[in-house]
């Protein structure tokens, strides 16, 4: 069982710290594999940055992302940049002030303010990552939420601030997941990712 | 380096960079002097290394360029440490000429080359395989050089405790080869215990005080005892052909003698090098031949291929060079046809046709364009060959 | 030191890096920030045409105009 | 002045250097000193090295050449050897100049060629990513440097002196203005010119050492340095010092070879074999 | 150099070194800017050549190092000037990185490479062939490059024009190899009057002032016309990967282009580019290949051979990069035996094995200990690989 | 003192360098303040690049590492570094030291490791047969010269001190019990330290420099160079001074570096990664 | 026809150049064809030093000299190094002062005092190279007296003490190739090696 | 500046390669020299011990004996 995501965003947005820090959840605290890579543009700050991250029960073997199940973009110009990389019935995640989605019909789509929730919740735009490992986790359960706290404190030992972004995180992905799940098919979404054959 | 288990010598699981994984090996196998000059994609073995040596006891500086960093390992090889560089294409350039020094004066060293795109400056934060070659031969003069490379962190792991070993056991220096995806790439990797895996000391000699000792005279079983400098017994080491006490020579037969013992001493020893992993290799009639990251797409392609039933077999090569032609002739044996797996124009290609009994059965699936090879694009070429068209 | 009559202050906005400079080291505070760190022309005519932003901007985003000099009638 | 834009590569703009990084002011001001000499751009070769300094050769419309990481002298070299008439510039970061380059350093500046230097010092490896440079200093928190740099550092200006720069100056990104005028008389100089530019890098070199903002970093600059010969440098010993150190007249390596050949014709049009030097 | 027939213009019949022969060619084809640092074997070159150049209107420098003279070169050439510079192996290996600037950039420039024994300081004034596969991949990155050699004085005038024409026309840098003792020797050379050799000058632009050039856009004839620095055409030149007009980019369609461009220029023309020499070629039954000096050992044994009627020709290889392969093949194909004759350990060897059709047929003479390869040597060999012993 | 031969490889003498090579009398001088200082062989090392002089390291019965041209300072450096113990000797010719091998010369007197460099100056290429040298200066007959050369000479008393070295002396060949002492002091000296001495090279620089013969150039050593702080040169303006140029106390390199070892493991014994330095 | 000629003696005593100056006369003065070649020892001056020359009417193919039809050899050191290279029925010409020769019989011997008659007639023993020269073409006719007469004023100009050395070695090899004859066979030697088959 | 008494000057001439150094810059013409160079001990008894020649040998060979010192009678 493997997941495959990429995060998207631009320089200073966190981005390739969210990507370790969830597969550090998987490999350090779930006992898991996973590959995490990434790529920058040419510039120094600012540019557009990615990263691919591949959680499994087994070793990866190929570790690049082709096909996500999972998209995130924090940013409009990583949504433009990397839609493509979805696969048919993937789900896409965006930050709904930063990216906002213009439909699309094969992927799953949650927009949630994670930059405005995580300036609300711990003053600062900068937690705006780590906000959406939580909703990210809470909607696909890719690693548990302890797995994620455990290695978010690791890292970033116990601050209010981020303990609030990752709180509020949380909570929204629950529930934009609830309310997808009402339209239906939602949470079997996440589910259906999950047992993609890789 | 985030770490679970973190007693100090229990294996230790860490989600890490291979430039890390490689910086934490050379710890393992005994590195206490590291110099380099920081280039994409390579500086975090340096990063991590300044942090990590003196906590360990051991010595980081950095130099003013990569010629001096392949010159003060040498040097600090002499008193006995256990030295390493790093660097990428351009520097491996620049270190080319102090190479050939190790190699003349037979100084074990470590050199690890974190591949970029080239040629020239290329493209510096992209990966490659371009530099297999220049490896071989980046040095003027005859002489043979062990490289060795892998392609999972754990692998790598592995293979730069090996190279340590292999230039101690063999005097000489070992060139840890991979590129940058694998370099700036993080996973899982399991430090092993001490013990676990086997490291080489240097081989000191027994020759006392005030007896005659002789720094390149090679023992019965091919090895050379060293003395460290600063100890009891003065001698000399020199980049110019010489005789058994390490003083210049140009006497033919001294330099005959000397010239095939550069020689020789790895290249007769290829089989016994060869360090080659298998992948449904036991009844493969099309083999994929592949090294380093690629080899994980190839990998990739065998493992799906072998769930469809197709008899498709990966042969890895963790030892590049001296190149393991006995291997490799005897895995594609009778194969219907051989696909080298690399990134870079076929520069391990025209070895392995050169090692294959039917040469014109091998075929080359490659990206030169910065990008990583995928197990699409390696399907591809499978299929053109098998004649079935894009 | 004004050469010149100003006209106009101009911000290239696409080249600005909302690096701060200018507002942080005019010495007559005509520029205003906002939160994101956009930089606007507020006091266009407390300006001493010091060229000082003009020439510390890291990225050639501003520029003075100036009036042209007045012309001796024909 | 022409416009700014006229000596730009304006579609590469805006460019890639960090905000607030002070590579762009100096671009700033070596476009207004080219401008105030007067130049043709056809007349003009920049040599860059690589690094974030050596970008910006992209950005300027003259005859661009974008080497190797500290070997931009030793091009230039050969550029201005065989081009004498041409205007060469080569702007360079500290560790492009004075770590992996110091030797073409050095030896451009004895032989007194008529290049033009601009040391951009932001005192670490920008674009590799925060090691500390040979102009770091000691103290100094780098990625190399974890438990802090123990080197000693450089003296661009003193090392440019010692080995033979005619004209040798230092100014900051702050100062601007003095930027200009002393890049105006680098270039007009004729012999080798060196401008030490102190410039920030608040990427790597501010976020690493007491978290300094760009803003933070210019006023450091301003406090932290005073004009050679005035009071407050004489009172002040800590004091970085700016301005002019060596304006000097001395023989130019080009002037000096066009005299070999005027010999060397001479010696063969003298006739016999015998008669030329041994 | 001493001369006759001094006229300025008619051919001139001298007794000079080989380097002095190489420097002489170089100023017929045009060279006006030479950037050097001393090593024996090659110092001659920039000693002549300082003296020369001047006295012709062009400049010579003594440079800090290699590293910097090799790029003083480049820059110069950019200028529009025919340039060059002469080092050996170790001067090589510190050439490597702005060797390949000037294949990235395609820059038109000559590198003498005077061959001592290596690897490192070595046998400094002895000769060997030990850099040949270095020339070929001493720089980090996939690549290609021209390299070629000569066995006389004459040859290697015309040899070094023809590598000045093949810069020129191919804008890279070229290779013009020879070992210290053909650098060394003295003996007769005709330098041709101007005109007769065939030289080529650089391609310039038609392309108007003001009217977008594109320094990097291949013509149909495969040609790439230059601008010099100081004309009218401002472009960018860097060792990155970049598009047509010289600027950076990692787009992977430009590339693999420019990749395929730099590589394909040059090794699909290795038919074209080839150039050798045979004697006895016509009805032999074994044949010996070699290169350089050498060759002339290998001469000499056909011309012995012939006189006693046995069926034995030499195929002498003036182009040794990109490795003339089917010239090789189809010059070997149902012979005997093949004997590579080389002064290193087989270096070319391998590379015809790989060429021609029965490589188990394909053996080796040489000598590695600095001293020259005799025809007696070479006989041994002969009869040794005949079956009659030594 | 020890006799000579004890320190000598006697089995090598005579030496290969030329009748009347400067050379030989550093070899000569070495040894006695070598013995002077009271070392055993065993604590030294010489490193040794190539050239004329680099070949002192051949005779010398110390650990000697004749290494690559240009390059013995970075092999010594990585010596140094792992034996702070070991006292580290470095002979280097002027095109060793100041040509090829400039920049490493500069940065090992930056750092102000504890090695000891004597500078073999003898203004030519020995060697490789007579070409002028970064120390040859203008107006010299060379083989790659042959109209005289035009080249401004370094000072490597200058560079060093610019540099960063905490000793730096000058001396001649002539002045036998000078170049005994400075040699001593050098070797004492804690940090980097450079003993320049002028050496002549009948075969090549004499030979086309005026036909000088050994006992001429050591008369031009005698009578064109005077002691720092004398009279004479204070008259003389165009002697060239000999003497201790620098004599200071600086941090050195390697005891700076047990320092990081220090601040390493005590932040590693301290615990928990948070307080490492980041 | 092919001569093939070894010149050793030690550093300074112009055995190079000695070469070379045949070689010349050979190329420039006859318009024949030469290739002269060199080794030294690891000394900067005083070490071994040796010159080979091959001279012919047509292009010579393998330059070096591995049997000579003629030795010299102006010093101890050289004749004790390279005697035998000398090949059966060659000529061997030595300093009869520098470079004595003890009992070899498969050559034809000529001991010349060079140095003593150099410095008798030209002052200076510096000039021995060249009344070897002289010595050498009046026994061997390697090259003509004329030929190499020029070679020489080119190389030195006119000097005195260069033809008066020169002219010096004319004449002693006249009267020793005389001598030589009056024992029989001697000239036939020198014959005897020149048409030997190259 | 003789620490005792000369014994012997000791001149190599297996190392010697005639330079002529010792024997020019002897301040008392110790040294005589022949024709080809070679260099003997003359006047031993003007020695004064300044140990110059054997300090500027080039090639270590001179080397000056001292008589050792007179041992007081026991
Ligand atoms: C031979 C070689 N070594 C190392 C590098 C990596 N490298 C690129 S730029 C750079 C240093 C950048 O620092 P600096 O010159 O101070 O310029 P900045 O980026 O700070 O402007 C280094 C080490 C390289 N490109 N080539
Ligand atoms: C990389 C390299 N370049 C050039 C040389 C050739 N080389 C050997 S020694 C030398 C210079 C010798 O001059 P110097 O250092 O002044 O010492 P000296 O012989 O005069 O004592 C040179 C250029 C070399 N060995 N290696
Ligand atoms: S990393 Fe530093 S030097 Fe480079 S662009 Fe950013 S601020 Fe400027
Ligand atoms: S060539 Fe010069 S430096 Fe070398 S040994 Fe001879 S005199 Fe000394
Ligand atoms: S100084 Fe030494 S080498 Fe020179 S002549 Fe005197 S003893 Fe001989
Ligand atoms: S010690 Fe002094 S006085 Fe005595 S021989 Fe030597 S130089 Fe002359």
């Amino acid at each position: 069982m493997s997941w495959k995501l990429v995060i998207g965003g631009v320089g200073g947005q966190g981005v390739i710290s969210a990507g370790i820090v969830l597969a550090e959840a998987a490999v350090i605290h779930e006992g898991r594999y996973a590959v995490q890579s990434q790529s920058y543009g040419a510039e120094m700050r600012g540019g557009l940055s990615r990263t691919d991250v591949t959680i499994s029960n087994s070793e990866v073997i190929y570790p690049k992302v082709d096909q996500a199940h999972v998209l995130v973009c924090l940013h409009r110009k990583a949504l433009n940049a990397y839609t493509g990389v979805i696969r048919p019935g993937g789900l896409l995640i965006t930050d709904s002030d930063e990216a906002p989605i213009r439909g699309r019909v094969d992927s799953r789509q949650f927009a949630i303010p994670f930059a405005a929730t995580a300036r609300e919740v711990s003053g600062s735009e900068r937690n705006a990552n780590i906000c959406m490992l939580g909703a990210l986790v809470a909607i696909t359960r890719v690693v548990s939420r302890e797995a994620l706290t455990a290695a978010l404190l690791d890292r970033f030992g116990t601050r209010d601030a981020v303990t609030a972004a990752l709180d509020a995180g949380f909570r929204l992905g629950n529930e934009h997941a609830a309310a997808v799940a009402v339209r239906a098919d939602a949470h079997e979404a996440g589910r259906h990712a999950t047992s993609a054959r890789m | 380096m985030s770490a679970s288990g973190s007693t100090a010598t229990g294996p230790r699981t860490v989600f890490v960079q291979g430039n890390e994984a490689c910086a934490e090996a050379a710890l393992y196998a005994g590195l206490s002097f590291f110099a380099g000059y920081p280039i994409t994609p390579s500086s975090e073995i340096a990063e991590h290394l300044s942090r990590e040596l003196p906590a360990r006891g051991g010595r980081f500086i950095q130099m003013e360029d990569e010629i001096s960093s392949m010159a003060a390992i040498i040097g600090a090889s002499l008193t006995g440490s256990k030295v390493m560089t790093a660097t990428s294409g351009p520097g491996f350039s620049l270190m080319q000429e102090a190479l050939g020094f190790a190699i003349m004066a037979e100084i074990p060293c470590v050199v690890v080359d974190v591949m970029r795109g080239g040629p020239s400056t290329g493209l510096p934060t992209q990966g490659s395989q371009g530099d297999i070659n220049q490896v071989r031969w980046g040095t003027h003069g005859d002489h043979s050089i062990i490289a060795i490379t892998a392609s999972t962190h754990q692998h790598l792991f592995e293979a730069t405790v090996r190279g340590f070993n292999l230039a101690e056991t063999y005097r000489t220096p070992v060139v840890v080869l991979f590129d940058e995806m694998l370099g700036h790439m993080r996973e899982r990797l399991v430090i092993p215990e001490p013990g676990e895996l086997p490291t080489v000391d240097r081989l000191r000699t027994s020759v006392p005080e005030g007896v005659d000792y002789h720094p390149y005279l090679t023992r019965e079983d091919g090895r050379l005892p060293m003395s460290d400098f600063g100890g009891v017994h003065r001698y000399n080491v020199t980049g110019l052909y010489h005789d058994m006490w390490g003083f210049p020579s140009t006497d033919p037969a001294i330099v005959d003698d000397l010239a095939h013992h550069l020689h020789d001493k790895l290249e007769l020893r290829a089989d016994e090098l060869a360090s080659v992993r298998t992948y449904g290799m036991e009844d493969a009639e099309v083999v994929l031949v592949s090294y380093g990251s690629p080899a994980r797409s190839a990998r990739q392609v065998v493992h799906e291929a072998r769930l469809n039933g197709q008899p498709l077999g990966l042969l890895e090569l963790e030892t590049l060079w001296p190149f393991p032609a006995g291997v490799v002739r005897r895995a594609c044996r009778s194969v219907r046809a051989v696909i080298v797996v690399e990134m870079n124009m076929g520069q391990m290609l025209r070895h392995v046709k050169a090692a294959v009994d039917a040469p014109e059965r091998v075929f080359l699936s490659n990206r030169v364009d910065g990008r990583f090879i995928t197990p699409r694009d390696i399907r591809r070429v499978l299929r053109i060959v098998e004649g079935q068209g894009e | 030191m004004a050469r010149t009559a100003i006209k106009d202050i101009v911000i290239n906005q696409e080249w600005c890096k909302r690096c701060g400079i200018c507002s942080t080291f005019c010495p007559k505070d005509v520029f205003e920030t906002d939160a994101e760190g956009t930089v606007t022309v507020a006091h266009p005519e407390a300006c001493i045409a010091c060229e000082l932003c003009e020439r510390m901007c890291p990225d050639l985003a501003i520029h003075l105009e100036y009036e042209p000099p007045a012309e001796a009638p024909a | 002045m022409k416009s700014i834009d006229s000596y730009l590569r304006t579609r590469f703009m805006p460019h890639i250097w960090c905000p607030g990084c002070g590579h762009g002011t100096v671009l700033n001001g070596l476009i207004r000193s080219v401008d105030a000499v007067g130049l043709n751009k056809n007349e003009l070769v920049m040599v860059s090295g690589i690094g974030c300094s050596a970008r910006i050769a992209g950005y300027l419309d003259f005859h661009t050449l974008h080497t190797l990481h500290g070997r931009a002298l030793a091009f230039a070299t050969g550029v201005k050897m065989s081009r004498p008439d041409l205007t060469i510039l080569v702007p360079m970061g500290d560790g492009d100049a004075l770590a992996i380059g110091g030797n073409h350093f050095i030896h451009a500046a004895r032989r007194n060629i008529d290049i033009t230097v601009i040391v951009l010092n932001n005192r670490i490896y920008g674009m590799t990513g925060g090691q500390f440079s040979p102009t770091s200093g000691c103290g100094i928190q780098a990625t190399t440097a974890p438990y802090s740099s123990i080197d000693q550092p450089f003296d661009a200006v003193q090392l440019a002196s010692a080995a033979g720069a005619t004209f040798v100056a230092r100014t900051t990104t702050y100062h601007v203005n003095e930027l200009e005028q002393l890049l105006t008389r680098a270039i007009r100089h004729h012999g080798f010119s060196v401008v030490e530019v102190l410039s920030q890098c608040p990427t790597h070199f501010g976020r690493r050492n007491g978290h300094q903002e760009t803003v933070e970093m210019l006023r450091h600059f301003k406090e932290g340095t005073a004009k050679v010969g005035s009071r407050q440098l004489a009172e002040q010993v800590d004091l970085i010092p700016r301005g002019v150190f060596v304006d000097e007249e001395r023989p130019e390596y080009c002037d000096q070879y066009a005299e070999v050949i005027q010999r060397a014709q001479a010696a063969r049009a003298g006739g016999a074999g015998g008669e030329e030097p041994q």
